[in-house]
């Protein structure tokens, strides 16, 4: 068991109170799983990804624990947090883009880096040039300044830099969001090819895009409104969701071949309730197609299935 | 050791016991030495270096012979000047009556400001090696002595080959003169003198400049010269510095020539210039109420704090209280006196129809004026208030306004002004620089330097006209015609005397003592280095000068 | 109704604007009413370039554009141009950016009465705009009055695509109109465009996501650094992708019943590289369109870039 | 990079152009006679001598020319590097009264400028983000970039100078000492350059603590630096990040700024009587010396000209954003 | 002499907006009454300002009339004493505050009006209309302003207050032509301005009502700034006696002083206020303006 998050709660505090951006989420990572981390944009995805590595000022931590190869993470404290970060757990920013230092080279950004974490920079200088390798950047890319590069390429060069000291766990926050399919595509690939290679043991792979995580996830875990909706493998996720809300979500994704004309797909009615004051009971109660009296307790984040969590009362 | 002021002592400095520094005069960067170039050469050109033939001392009214022995009206046109035996030149050269026939002959060039001297001067020859002759037209005493004393002798085997160009637009650096200092130095804010030893005077007359070093330093604002003064940099001020009186009273190292108001000698008078081309200038009836109305005790105690005295109502300076004629003044003079101010101006048929406060000419047209003084001259600007104020008080509505300097010269020349404040004409051995300034004629299109007010009066002309040929020793002449001239004048009150601006000169007895004074046993010179004064005697300021502490 | 006919757009860039960027090259294609052509492509291959010369906020470097036999770029002055967008409307990417932060969404529909309508009853704007909104299936209640934030991305664009039903419109250029809209939201928008080609309206449908493409146009064209590669009816062009970028480019979506292994295996099978225009006799690497089938063109371009 | 320069120096050519045409227009549009005025300081009161020697000097000055031929004529001889002679004060080529004034002025300038910039950007960024700094010493900053130049001046000529004693306030060395190389003369003149440059530099260090205050706290909120933190660098390495970036903008400002700080020193000459080109605009002003007021701004605006220049090289030397801009599109 | 410049630039970062107005106004309005910057500097602003507008209506006289004895320190009477010809120092404080203020006003309102005519319009309309505006902003820029203005200054034959702000006003705006530049350029690029052309809007109206509005909270620091920076040119051209030659200002006053000896004669009430009020007000402005930064910039939020 590789990373183990129980009954996690971060809220933002704002003037008008606390968002509940991430309340009660309990999952599970194994060694070697990516899991990807899907559901509609304000759902929670990246303060969970964030809580895991270093939370902003603005967030506080209310419960929960997280555990790291059996050590506990103290996420909530900014100092003892340091220590984990980069050599535990590193993190690919949804903003890659911007995540360089537009102002040095690569390669000197760098070494700085690396050996202000008291690592020897010329010994994993060689591992860095192979990685950069296998994603397909020459050493080059190292005299290179941000700007000089493209999306694509900032974008891997994220990925080999947060990787360089073989992380226990890795969050990826959508990475591949701005890129065209193409690049998209290596990205991910290159991503899961990490996995493979053992420079990280797992991974949490943020995006709201279904279709991608499928493609190299092991797992999905399906996030609404600040809580896990339902966490299973990924082919379970697309063939035999339980959730209603996933189960929505999938039929609305067309694909090649369906057609308007042909086949009109449905959305899902509604939105997803305010974090500020969230409603008790089951978060997509007022969306969902199956509610019922007992919705108005909320469900809990039980496994329906061997390795299949649902937050349902009618999952099973 | 910071206060640095007096600098090094020992070496890479001026010995401060044996160096007089001395500021006022200069406002730029010295740039030129050309004594011919009256309006801007370098403080102490003329005096320290060039001479004169004679002095002027205004203070004791005499003429006192300077590169001049002697003087003699030969007949009525012809004037004999006889020079000193062996003055030298600072090169080594004497100095010679060539020399002197020589400067005047450079008055030929058009561009030497006393040119007009060849309008009324015939020949000027040298007739042995000390004596030069000189032939007039017109005798023009009272402006010969005026030239005698006020233009300095050059070299001439230094000059005579020089271009007009040279004479009138040379710096002339390194100048050679006769006089008692030489050219050391110069920087952009300083002019160094070193004493020279072979100086005339110390044989003929036995006497000697008491400074081995005079430094002026370049103005900048009073602001600073009030810091150097008070932290003892600075030995002479020639600085209108407001105030001043109460560090004279308080600081027993800071002295003027006076002890009590006004502290300061007279040096010009502020005259209001009314343009009579104007209405209601024009009328001097309307002038009269004017210089009735204004209370110059509230600008004297006001902006000068006493530093100044009201100008008698001839505007005559008091060096030539002689020629007041206290009866006339009697008889016609004005002050401050509002009612009487109102009164005149009703029976002149000024009055207040339109019920706004403010008189209207006889003819009912609003009377608006305005009284320009330059910007930045602020304690003009405080009397310039106080003026429109008291003029108002009586019903005449006066606003003051203050343009530039250089748009009010503008303005000024081209008469396009109601009232202005001037004080041209300086202290000089004769008022008759004063009535040339009032009464000059003719009008021109351009008026740059005298009769700003556009004042014509053939008559007050013609008098001035004769006391310019009036030898400048026949006093007696001298006062009946400018009794004449004063009878007209305060009846006609072309041009309101305001108040004597002072010789503005401060010093510090810190290193320097025996300053002039009005004390008995006190030397009475004019404290100052002001360009053209050394000229009326400032110059033998230096020779009663004794190091403090002695 | 619409035509684009070697339409070109070249940028200068750099400085002193010494260097050119050819944008958009030599680009036929038209729209019919009712119909809905997808412009996909590669970002960077100028959809959005062609999109805003539609919409005449950038004016073609060469080419024509027609719309209903009018020549666009005579359409000169502010009243003529005013009129040309009573026709022709837009809706972009962003539905955040679309919408002025500090001003309440409606004010959309303000701008259009301030401009159109300034003669409309305030009862008749009211009853004109509700019908909009209930055309997108919006409740007036629900949107009217509110911020950009407060609503939801598929409100605002649905917003948005109301406010160009106010105006009397023959055609809409749809640029990216989804990409930002959650999985959930995103399928009703294109059912919304589908509505509306049904009601008659020409719709240039441009995105970068080839499923969405086929999901609702009727016509595909496939851009590729400016110019058209491909172009034909969108069953037949995704079902049988002729030129070697489109199969490339349909191989990297991703999908939810097919690995990307299993789309290259497919890729592979089908003969990756083979331009079935230049066995058409086209000139390889350098052929125009070359008709495969009846209205289905391939071009060929590798030897020019 | 070659075109980006020619680009630039092309700018610079045209600024030039316009900001001395500009100049030469100003003061003949001005009111006010320079030759009148020059002399009408003179002691001769005659009228006819007076206009003799006013057409005289007018044509010695080349005045008497059509405006257009005195326009090109001063091209000319600009362009042979001549400035004309001053009338103010006459008869001195204006080149060399701007000679011996420009090093004054450039030895506050220079200084103050310059390490008002080094310490400002680090005191700046010292004191950002820790609370305790920001609210205590960062309002001193704020009151010393409001204060008036030479507001300061004159406090500090009063307090340190007159009342303490501890420094001289006027001058630009001595007015006893005789310049040399020796070390009593040395340090005569730094003491008096000393007061005039702690004026100038405090206002101007204040200044530039603020600015780089105000531009670090947006650099530490930069994603950049977020990234760093997130994968555990230390503060240290974030905060120098941080200040290289924000030092970018400040270097902008340098060259933005520089017309107010060379007037801030043209006041601070002033008050401290420092022989430098600001007592020389102002009465050359006065005296409508049209030759020198030209000279004096050409020499202005060719420093900062130049100075920006070598902001705008430094610029793209240290901000390779720039210099991608600059071949036109990004890789 | 000029405004701080940097603490605009570092405002650019600002995202255009953050959030709608009502609540932003809310939001604004809570940081802002919890932000001792805003608080402190806006109080000294503002009670100068009140003091500037208030107390001259309780003044009998005008300010340069001679109501007492010369060179009083301060008393009962007079509060800041007299000067040296008995005028009403504290009289001619608070002219002069009101004058400064309207100096800053003028200057600072049309070096805005004009930096963001021009700033937008090179923003907006980009092309050749981008390249002749950013020339005459960078000859303006390379100007030395201060020299520009003394010449200016001594131009005018009578210069009034409002006058001399025109001129600031008229020498000060190319930094602010420049960032309004820059920012006009981002907000342009924003959908909602295609969507206005698409609606028919004018192109003037497209940048005053709907790009401007983006940047309201970041033109009005500006014009903070630009207001401050205004004073303190007003006050150095006042000092080298270029000021008004009508009316009192607090720089007038100090070059009054200066001029009139007030501190070889020890009187530091004459000389003292006027500096420190020049200080006290640009200062506060500054120190507000980094308070409204805060305020309207969430990033820079502290909870
Ligand atoms: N700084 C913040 N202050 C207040 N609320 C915040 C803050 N950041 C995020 N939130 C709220 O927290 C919730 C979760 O946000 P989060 O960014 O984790 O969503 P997400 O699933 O990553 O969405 P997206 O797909 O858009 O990235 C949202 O409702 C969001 O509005
Ligand atoms: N104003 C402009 N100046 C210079 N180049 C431009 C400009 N606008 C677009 N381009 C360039 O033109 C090309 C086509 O741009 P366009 O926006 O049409 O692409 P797109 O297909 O819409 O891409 P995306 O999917 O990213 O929106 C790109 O290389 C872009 O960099
Ligand atoms: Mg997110
Ligand atoms: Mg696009």
């Amino acid at each position: 068991m590789s990373l183990d998050v129980n009954d996690l709660a971060v809220y933002y505090r704002t003037l008008r109170g606390d968002v509940r951006a991430l309340d009660g989420v309990s999952f599970s990572l194994a060694d070697g799983e990516i899991m990807g981390l899907a559901g509609e944009s304000g759902s929670g995805k990246s303060t969970l990804g964030k809580s895991l590595i270093r939370m902003d000022a603005r967030m506080r931590h209310v419960a929960g624990t997280v555990r790291l190869d059996g050590a506990e993470l103290p996420v909530a404290d900014d100092a003892r947090m340091v220590p984990f970060r980069f050599h535990q757990v590193s993190l690919v920013p949804q903003y890659a883009m911007s995540a360089l230092n537009p102002t040095r080279r690569i390669g000197r950004m760098v070494r700085e880096l690396v050996r202000s974490r008291g690592v020897d920079y010329a010994g994993v200088h060689p591992e860095l040039l192979r990685r950069l390798e296998l994603v397909g950047l020459d050493e080059q890319v190292l005299r290179r300044y941000p700007i000089e590069l493209s999306g694509g390429m900032k974008q891997r060069v994220v990925m080999v830099v947060s990787t360089l000291l073989n992380p226990s766990l890795l969050i990826a926050d959508e990475v591949t969001s701005a890129l065209d399919v193409s690049t998209q595509r290596a990205v991910a690939e290159a991503l899961a090819g990490f996995r493979d290679r053992g420079f990280v043991k797992s991974m949490v792979f943020v995006t709201h895009d279904l279709a991608l995580v499928h493609q190299i996830a092991d797992t999905i875990m399906v996030m609404y409104a600040g809580r896990p909706a339902e966490k299973a493998s990924s082919r379970t996720i697309i063939e035999a969701p339980r959730h209603p809300y996933t189960r929505m979500l999938i039929s609305s994704l067309p694909e090649v071949g369906v057609t308007f004309a042909g086949k009109r797909l449905q959305g899902i009615p509604g939105r997803p309730p305010g974090l500020l004051d969230p409603p008790p009971g089951c978060r997509f109660r007022d969306r969902c197609p199956l509610a019922f009296d007992k919705c108005a307790e909320q469900p809990p984040f039980a496994e329906v299935a061997p390795g299949h969590w649902a937050a349902c009362w009618k999952a099973e | 050791g910071c206060t640095g002021g007096g600098g090094g002592e020992g070496e890479g400095g001026y010995p401060r016991a044996q160096t007089l520094y001395t500021t006022g005069t200069q406002w730029g960067p010295p740039a030129n030495w050309n004594p011919i170039m009256n309006w801007e050469y370098t403080t102490g050109t003329v005096g320290y270096v060039y001479e004169p033939l004679f002095l002027y001392d205004p203070l004791a009214g005499e003429y006192i012979p300077w590169l001049a022995e002697s003087e003699e009206w030969v007949d009525e046109d012809t004037y004999e000047v006889t020079l000193r035996e062996g003055v030298e030149w600072s090169d080594g050269e004497p100095l010679t009556a060539q020399d002197v026939v020589f400067t005047y002959e450079l008055g030929r060039f058009e561009s030497v400001p006393y040119s007009n001297v060849w309008d009324w001067l015939e020949s000027a020859e040298a007739v042995d090696e000390r004596t030069a002759r000189f032939e007039f037209e017109t005798p023009r005493y009272q402006e010969w002595a005026y030239f005698t004393y006020s233009n300095p002798i050059v070299p001439r085997h230094l000059w005579q080959d020089r271009t007009e160009e040279e004479v009138t637009a040379s710096a002339n650096e390194n100048p050679v003169g006769s006089g008692p200092y030489l050219y050391e130095d110069h920087s952009e804010d300083r002019q160094v003198y070193r004493r020279n030893p072979d100086w005339w005077a110390v044989e003929a007359l036995d006497m000697r400049v008491a400074p081995e070093y005079i430094v002026d330093i370049v103005n900048t604002s009073n602001e600073v010269t009030q810091r150097l003064l008070t932290q003892g940099e600075v030995d002479l001020s020639n600085n209108f510095l407001p105030g001043i009186n109460q560090t004279i009273e308080g600081n027993p190292t800071i002295t003027s020539y006076f002890e009590e108001p006004p502290y300061m000698l007279a040096a010009n008078t502020a005259w209001l210039v009314p343009n009579t081309t104007r209405e209601p200038m024009d009328d001097p009836e309307f002038r009269r109420a004017l210089a009735s109305s204004i209370d110059l005790q509230q600008i004297v105690e006001g902006p000068y704090s006493n530093l100044v005295e009201p100008a008698d109502p001839t505007g005559l300076l008091p060096a030539w209280q002689d020629y007041v004629d206290a009866d006339l003044v009697e008889e016609h003079g004005f002050s401050h006196d509002p009612q009487e101010a109102e009164s005149i101006l009703a029976e002149a048929g000024y009055e207040d129809t339109d019920g706004d406060g403010f008189v209207e000419t006889p003819d009912g047209d609003p009377i608006d004026l305005t009284l320009i003084v330059p910007s930045g001259w602020s304690d003009w600007m405080e009397a310039a208030r106080i003026i429109s104020e008291n003029a108002q008080a009586v019903g005449i509505n006066v606003t003051e306004e203050f343009p530039d300097q250089a748009a009010l010269t503008d303005q000024r020349a081209a008469g396009e002004f109601d009232l202005v404040i001037n004080n041209e004409r300086q202290l000089s051995n004769t008022p008759w620089t004063y009535y040339d300034y009032m009464f000059r004629l003719p009008v021109q299109d351009s008026q740059n330097t005298v009769n700003f007010g556009r004042y014509e009066n053939e008559e007050l002309w013609d008098l001035t006209q004769e006391l310019a040929e009036t030898p400048v020793d026949d006093t007696e002449a001298m006062r009946a015609t400018i009794s004449e001239i004063q009878e007209i004048q305060l009846q006609e009150t072309p041009i309101i005397p305001l108040w004597y601006n002072g010789l503005w000169s401060q010093y510090s007895t810190q290193h320097w003592g025996n300053w002039p004074s009005d004390a008995e046993d006190a030397p009475h010179y004019l404290p100052t280095t002001w360009r053209n004064y050394n000229q009326l005697g400032a110059v033998l300021t230096l020779t009663e000068l004794e190091p403090a502490g002695r | 109704m619409l035509d684009l006919r070697q339409v070109t757009k070249t940028y200068r860039v750099g400085a002193f604007g010494g260097e050119r960027l050819h944008a958009v090259r030599g680009v036929d294609l038209a729209v019919a009413p009712g119909e809905v052509v997808s412009l996909i492509g590669e970002s960077g291959s100028g959809k959005s370039t062609i999109g805003k010369m539609v919409l005449r906020l950038i004016a073609p470097s060469a080419g024509a554009i027609t719309f209903e036999g009018r020549d666009v770029a005579a359409v000169r002055g502010h009243r003529a141009t005013k009129e040309y967008y009573r026709r022709v409307q837009g809706v972009f990417q962003d539905p955040f950016s679309c919408f002025n932060p500090v001003f309440t969404a409606d004010r959309v529909f303000g701008l259009i009465r301030a401009e159109y309508h300034r003669s409309a009853s305030a009862a008749a704007w009211r009853a004109r705009v509700e019908e909009a909104l209930a055309t997108v299936r919006l409740d007036p209640a629900q949107v009217m009055g509110k911020y950009p934030h407060q609503l939801s991305g598929g409100q605002l664009q649905r917003l948005l695509i109301a406010r160009a039903l106010l105006l009397d419109i023959r055609m809409l250029v749809a640029d990216e109109i989804i990409s930002m809209l959650d999985a959930s939201t995103r399928i009703d928008v294109l059912n919304l465009l589908g509505d509306l080609k049904a009601r008659g309206l020409g719709i240039l449908f441009i995105t970068h996501d080839l499923s969405l493409g086929n999901y609702i146009s009727d016509t595909a064209v496939i851009l590729r650094r400016g110019r058209v590669v491909e172009k034909g009816p969108t069953g037949e062009v995704f079902a049988a992708p002729a030129h070697p970028y489109t199969r490339r480019l349909l191989s990297s979506v991703p999908q939810l019943h097919t690995t990307w292994e299993q789309a290259d295996a497919a890729l592979r099978a089908g003969g990756e590289r083979a331009c079935p225009g230049c066995a058409r006799g086209g000139q390889p690497g350098a052929h125009g369109p070359v008709e495969l089938a009846p209205g289905h063109h391939v071009g060929c371009f590798t030897a020019q870039d | 990079m070659r075109r980006y320069l020619a680009r630039k120096i092309l700018i610079y050519a045209l600024t030039f152009f316009v900001a001395v045409s500009i100049n030469w227009l100003i003061p003949r549009l001005m009111p006010g006679d320079p030759i009148r005025t020059m002399l009408s300081r003179g002691a001769s009161g005659d009228e006819a001598s007076m206009e003799r020697m006013r057409a005289y000097y007018e044509q010695t000055f080349g005045l008497d020319e059509p405006a257009w031929q005195q326009y090109l004529n001063f091209w000319t001889s600009l362009a042979r590097g001549d400035l004309g002679i001053s009338v103010w004060l006459f008869p001195q080529p204006v080149t060399e009264i701007l000679l011996s004034a420009v090093p004054y002025t450039l030895a506050l300038l220079l200084p103050a400028t310059l390490l008002s910039w080094v310490a400002g950007n680090r005191f700046g960024a010292f004191a950002a983000r820790s609370k305790w700094l920001d609210n205590t010493l960062l309002p001193l900053g704020y009151v010393l970039t409001a204060t008036p130049y030479m507001w300061l001046g004159i406090l500090l000529a009063w307090g340190l100078g007159i009342v303490a004693g501890w420094f001289p306030t006027a001058g630009p060395y001595g007015f006893g000492s005789i310049p040399g190389w020796n070390w009593p003369f040395i340090s005569d003149l730094v003491s008096h350059w000393f007061l005039p440059f702690a004026s100038l530099f405090l206002v101007a260090f204040g200044g530039w603590a603020i600015g780089m205050r105000n531009m670090i706290i947006y650099e530490l909120e930069a994603e950049y630096s977020t990234y760093l933190e997130a994968l555990g660098a230390p503060r240290r390495l974030v905060r120098r990040y941080a200040f290289r970036n924000a030092v970018l903008p400040q270097l902008t400002g340098l060259a933005v700024q520089l017309g107010t700080i060379v007037a801030g020193a043209l006041l601070t000459e002033i008050v401290f009587a420092y022989p430098g080109l600001g007592n020389l605009i102002l009465e050359a002003l006065n005296n409508r010396d049209f030759f020198l007021l030209q000279g004096a701004f050409l020499f202005i605006v060719v420093g900062v000209l130049i100075a920006n220049f070598i902001v705008d090289v430094i610029y793209v030397v240290v901000d390779p954003r720039t210099r991608t801009q600059m071949q036109g599109s990004a890789a | 002499m000029e405004p701080d410049v940097r603490a605009v630039q570092a405002a650019e970062g600002l995202p255009a907006q953050a959030g709608p107005p009502e609540r932003r106004l809310g939001e604004s309005l809570h940081f802002a009454l919890r932000n001792p910057k805003l608080l402190i500097g806006g109080g000294v602003v503002g009670a100068l300002l009140l003091t500037g507008l208030v107390a001259p209506l309780f003044v009998q006289e005008g300010p340069n009339v001679y109501v007492g004895p010369q060179a009083q320190a301060p008393s009962a009477q007079y509060w800041l004493g007299t000067t040296n010809f008995g005028q009403d120092v504290f009289a001619q404080f608070v002219f002069g505050l009101r004058s400064t203020f309207l100096v800053g006003l003028v200057g600072g309102g049309i070096a805005a009006v004009v930096g963001m005519v021009v700033g937008f319009t090179a923003g907006y309309r980009g092309g050749l209309v981008d390249e002749v505006l950013n020339m005459i902003t960078n000859v303006v820029l390379v100007l030395p302003a201060l020299v520009v203005l003394i010449i200016a200054a001594a131009y005018l034959q009578a210069r009034g207050i409002a006058l001399q702000g025109l001129f600031i006003g008229l020498t000060s705006w190319p930094w602010v032509a420049r960032a309004v530049r820059a920012q006009t350029l981002s907000l342009a690029t924003r959908d909602f301005v295609d969507l206005a052309r698409l609606s028919g809007r004018r192109a003037h109206s497209i940048v005053f009502r709907e790009i401007a509005p983006n940047m309201s909270s970041y033109l009005f620091m500006t014009f903070i700034l630009l207001f401050g920076g205004a004073i303190l040119i007003a006050a150095g051209l006042d000092f080298i006696g270029l000021g008004p030659t009508e009316g009192v200002s607090l720089g007038l006053m100090m070059h009054n002083a200066v001029t009139w000896g007030a501190l070889q004669l020890g009187m530091w009430w004459w000389f003292v206020p006027p500096g420190l009020g020049i200080t006290a007000i640009v200062g506060s402005l500054y120190i507000m303006n980094v308070g409204l930064d805060e305020v309207f910039n969430p990033k820079l939020r502290e909870l």
